[in-house]
């Protein structure tokens, strides 16, 4: 097993714990940190999944995507904008 | 038998008697209307499962004749039961508002639609421009819009005489006609992305 | 090298299949809104994993793009928290 | 049989079955489960390589999940 491939299987493990920790979690907005840890790791493993150099930009581009999308998620969960206008 | 595209084909038609019973028992238009979706996604399914070039050309045109429809759908709807001067909220979502981040994925989408062409590139490069001018408030005149809308249309029908007249120079014909329809996309969702803050 | 590089390939894309799996399961069954849209981005974790695998990188790098968009959509008619 | 094709007909299946019975039977879970079938039939296309099909229906979904949310939000306005 070479380095790459033990990276790959750690960021595997880890994205299905965090599944896991987000589907058993009770509160919604303690949901999302677990959710960022996932898309951390599903970042990781896209970057690794092929020797690619354009795979580095799937990576960032899926990263930016998914932190947009929690950011969102809990920016509208808190009441958005209009509380203070 | 039961090879893998004759369970794909039970199981998309078994998708789309699922979609048409719902579709018989709900009342409510809205709803038939979302219903109508679903039953486009089961049809789309049973092109895909044929799995070569032809499928890929037979998905594209069903595409766009189901968003086209849908436009229309939801139009009708509104006019019919008196929605259509309803205010709507804006996003208000403080990522959007505040930061440089819509800016640049639009412009990454608007980019690689440009590079795609067609009617997928437009699709993409209207999806870009459709989130830039929700997440910023934006009212302007359209005369632009109009322009490119007419521009595309000469496009067409100038590659369509070359297709017709001068069939060796077809490559320059399909790059017009490209370029026609990805303008043509690109402005009708523009038009349908400032719609969202027009009545009042 | 190359036969243990396909093996992790493929048990990564496993746990891939059984992300989406959950994703898929824990949209149908959760009844809150935002809830819903959450397990809906496990779903889209497992499965763009699938597209990089194929080595269509221009489509993943749009599709990652695309998916949040639609999410955002959505999130608009979420309505304003639980106030 | 590649993985894409039954993870993708799992999908369509379970997403077809939540959207046409959805348990609060609203418009917004109506919505949020297409987007499953949605899903299902994107890694249907993708086991048989459909690239520029995928890259259109994902585009295309975007945007039409744009319009009902413009609807719903139109019909649900206070008057």
């Amino acid at each position: 097993m070479t380095p790459q491939e033990a990276a790959l299987a750690v960021c595997a493990v880890i994205a299905v714990y965090a599944a896991i920790r987000v589907a058993l979690e009770p509160d919604t907005l303690r949901k999302l940190p677990f959710l960022n840890v996932l898309s951390f790791a599903v970042a990781g493993s896209i970057a690794l999944l092929i020797p690619h150099p354009l795979s580095i930009v799937a990576a960032a581009a899926y990263f930016v995507g998914s932190t947009l999308e929690s950011n969102a998620i809990a920016s509208t969960y808190a009441g958005g904008l209009d509380r203070r206008e | 038998m039961w090879n893998e595209y004759s369970i794909g084909l039970a199981a998309a038609f078994a998708c789309a008697l699922i979609g048409f019973l719902a579709l018989v028992w709900e009342r409510d238009d809205l709803h038939k209307l979302l219903l109508i979706d679903l039953v486009e996604t089961a049809s789309l399914a049973v092109i895909a499962l044929i799995g070569t070039d032809l499928s890929e050309a037979l998905i594209l045109p069903g595409l766009v004749v189901g968003i086209a429809e849908l436009l229309a759908l939801s139009q009708i709807y509104l006019t019919k039961e008196g929605y259509q001067h309803h205010p709507v909220t804006r996003l208000n979502i403080e990522v959007m508002m505040r930061s440089p981040a819509p800016v640049i994925i639009s412009a990454i989408l608007v980019v690689y639609g440009i590079i795609l062409s067609g009617f997928t590139g437009g699709g993409i490069a209207g999806l870009g421009i459709v989130f830039l001018l929700m997440s910023r408030s934006f009212s302007g005149d359209f005369h632009a819009l109009e322009m490119a809308s007419g521009i595309s249309w000469a496009l067409w029908v100038a590659a369509f005489f070359v297709f017709m007249f001068a069939p060796q120079w077809w490559y320059m014909a399909l790059m017009g006609a490209a370029i026609g329809i990805l303008l043509k996309v690109i402005a009708k969702m523009s038009l349908v992305g400032a719609m969202w803050g027009e009545p009042e | 090298m190359q036969e243990g590089w396909i093996a992790v390939n493929n048990i990564a894309l496993m746990a891939f299949g059984a992300l989406a799996i959950i994703g898929a399961l824990l949209t149908i069954v959760e009844r809150d809104p935002f809830r819903k849209l959450i397990s809906l981005g496990i779903l889209v974790g497992g499965s763009v994993p699938f597209i990089v695998d194929r080595g269509l990188l221009d489509v993943a790098i749009a599709v990652a793009l695309i998916a949040p968009l639609s999410t955002i959509f959505i999130l608009m008619v979420c309505g304003r928290g639980d106030q | 049989m590649n993985p894409e094709f039954i993870l993708g007909l799992v999908l369509l299946l379970g997403g077809t079955i939540a959207a046409a019975f959805p348990v609060p039977k609203t418009y917004l879970n109506r919505l949020i489960n297409l987007e499953i079938s949605a899903w299902g039939l994107l890694l249907l296309m993708l086991s048989y390589n459909e690239a520029l099909a995928l890259l259109t229906f994902g585009g295309v979904s975007a945007l039409s999940v744009y319009i009902f949310v413009r609807v719903i939000q139109k019909k649900e306005a206070p008057a």
